[in-house]
């Protein structure tokens, strides 16, 4: 890998016009199936490039295009138009087909991440079942999060990267039904009312009992 | 769903028999009590927000009490659910007793209205989700990454997934060793051994043998009943090498013990 | 998803227009593993098109661009410019999985850090060969912690900034302790119930301390 440290070589070359930086970027975006990053893009590149500005360009240009400059969280990739999607069955990958559990357990993490299983169970009102998380883990769309800072210290669940990719979006911010969701406070965590514990109690209750409270008395 | 149970007649077998199949069915398609009563609030035809808790309540105690009556096994939490919603019914129908701390029948109906209408709402984003233009089935990536030249470097490849099932092996066969020294209140036989050795010498009057128990080991009866079992096994030891005496006044008094004269 | 039939409506439809095919062919080549010839081109495409006129207009628009549309024998492909390839050098990547005496040793190191070879070794119960722990230093994935204040002073391992950034966590404390993997289904067997721990004192230790007591004295 090569190390670029601008401070130490100022400018013995001038970065390549715009133009150029913009077809370096096409080749090097072009040349891999994962999005990369703007830190990735700028390591390639010749010292003194600005991507950022380059990739507004590339971007716009292949707008309306079959194939479209998109962006994963922090990165950028090459993908073909969604709408020609029916052109291209013969490249479609099967993936395994996923339980309703575990689509409502991915959609679960994603609105309220950071999350912690205990809190999956309460919303759904069953337990997890075995293989679940583990199937989400080796697709790679969950992660591990911060444990949780309460008594128990549960570990939580966060989406990917990779979750953004494989579901076309830009950013975590930008699922689907998340304002309206918002708003209606469907994304708080409620305490159930009588649980008048005070707070860390109250995470234990909910991290270790595992057990929603409609079942406590 | 269990609208026209009263109307079957139960001497028809057969109908019967048909029917209760049904209602294992039934069961069985649902993930767990929440998603019955989710299920159940669609006949009420109205926003989630304004449901009649109590008209859940009932039509959720009405499908249990048949399946109670055609012998259908339910899960426990079903039965759990069914005896906190008859708890609701009765708090949401009584007058409210100024007396009583907990929480309102109606702010618990209230709760319950939210976890519905919080349920429903992930499973509608699910689809929703599902429906995007997914990667692999409407949108796809170059199908030929360029394998370019040179500088070879290797990349090993290990995911978070490898890296907790290898140590959930590990700790798994750790777990069918067939002994465990290394959980924490067992006191072992070869500590114990030699400690006491060490502690002979100076032993020239009779001293009970709980006396001998380490620091930490005479509390908590788990560990003061490891540690008892083990030093009592190398006071045998020793006295049977001839380092020790052992005196007991009758059975299951305390034993005693003192250095071996003239050793 | 609209199933294409063109065998079943001859001449229902008119084709696409130019530019609509040309975004067609760019998204099939683009999503293609290998060179396409017009033929295949052809077959995937609606009916009535025709691909040379398109495929000329597609060439044209990749002139001089990051990518460019050439001819392979009879058939055609996306290839990076030949002049930027010396961008990707530096991405021959070759994919290999860690061993698993390596992913083993990896894992005791993350779970038990700071640790000893003799503690690893305990720990696998085997010996840990030099190659593996030269590898994961190698990988920056682990590297030396402080020595253990213990006779001979071990030198200890202890996972690396790097090693997060790879498995995506945030801090080694976020690993699932012993009691969270048995619960996301990732302990495939279960032990006899006279040998389970107490699952607190589990979780703790694996988890909370991070420190196994087998090594305390």
């Amino acid at each position: 890998m090569t190390s670029h440290n601008p401070e130490e070589t100022p400018a013995l070359f001038d970065p390549p016009p715009l133009p150029e930086q913009e077809r370096m970027i096409e080749a090097i975006l072009f040349a891999s199936a994962a999005p990369l990053s703007l830190k990735q893009i700028t390591e390639r590149l010749p010292q003194g490039c600005d991507p950022a500005e380059a990739l507004a360009h590339l971007r716009a240009r292949y707008s309306g295009r079959g194939v479209n400059l998109v962006r994963v969280g922090d990165a950028y990739a090459l993908r073909t138009a969604p709408d020609l999607g029916w052109l291209l069955q013969s490249e479609r990958v099967e993936t395994r087909k996923l339980s309703r559990a575990a689509i409502e357990t991915l959609a679960i993490i994603a609105y309220h991440q950071p999350v912690t299983r205990a809190e999956i169970e309460e919303i759904r009102g069953v337990a997890v079942s075995r293989g679940t998380i583990d199937q989400l883990l080796e697709l790679e769309w969950i992660r591990l999060g911060r444990r949780r800072m309460t008594p128990g210290r549960p570990v939580t669940f966060v989406v990917t990267e990779e979750f953004l990719d494989h579901f076309g979006l830009e950013s975590a911010r930008d699922l689907p039904g998340l304002k309206e969701l918002r708003e209606a406070g469907l994304l708080e965590s409620r305490p159930p009312p009588g649980q008048l514990l005070a707070p860390d109690e109250e995470a234990e209750f909910a991290a270790q009992t595992g057990q929603s409270e409609l079942f406590e008395d | 769903m269990s609208g026209d149970w009263d109307e079957t007649s139960m001497s028809d077998s057969t109908a019967a028999r048909r029917a209760a199949e049904a209602l294992i069915v039934d069961v069985a398609g649902f993930e767990g009590p929440l998603d019955l009563l989710l299920a159940l609030s669609r006949s009420q035809k109205v926003d989630l927000r304004r449901i009649s808790v109590l008209h859940l309540a009932e039509q959720y105690l009405a499908f249990i009490e048949e399946a109670r009556a055609l012998r259908i096994e339910l899960a426990a939490d079903y039965l759990v659910m069914a005896a906190w919603l008859a708890y609701l019914k009765s708090r949401l129908l009584l007058p409210p007793d100024p007396q009583d701390e907990g929480p309102s029948g109606a702010e618990l109906a209230a709760h319950l209205a939210f976890q519905l209408e919080r349920l429903q709402a992930m499973r509608k984003v699910a689809a929703r989700l599902m429906g995007r233009d997914l990667k692999g089935r409407d949108v796809f990536v170059r199908g030929a990454p360029t394998p370019l030249a040179l500088k070879r470097k290797v990349d090993y490849q290990a995911s978070l997934i490898d890296l907790m099932r290898a140590y959930a092996r590990l700790r798994t066969r750790d777990e069918f060793r067939p002994y465990a020294f290394d959980r924490s209140d067992i006191y072992p036989y070869e500590a114990a051994l030699e400690r006491l050795s060490q502690l002979i010498p100076a032993a020239t009057d009779w001293t009970s043998l709980q006396s001998y128990l380490p620091e930490g080991w005479r509390g908590a009866p788990g560990r003061r009943r490891s540690a008892m079992a083990s030093t009592f096994a190398a006071t045998l030891e020793l006295a049977k090498q001839g380092q020790i005496e052992l005196r007991q006044s009758e059975s299951f008094a305390p034993l005693h013990l003192r250095r071996r004269s003239g050793q």
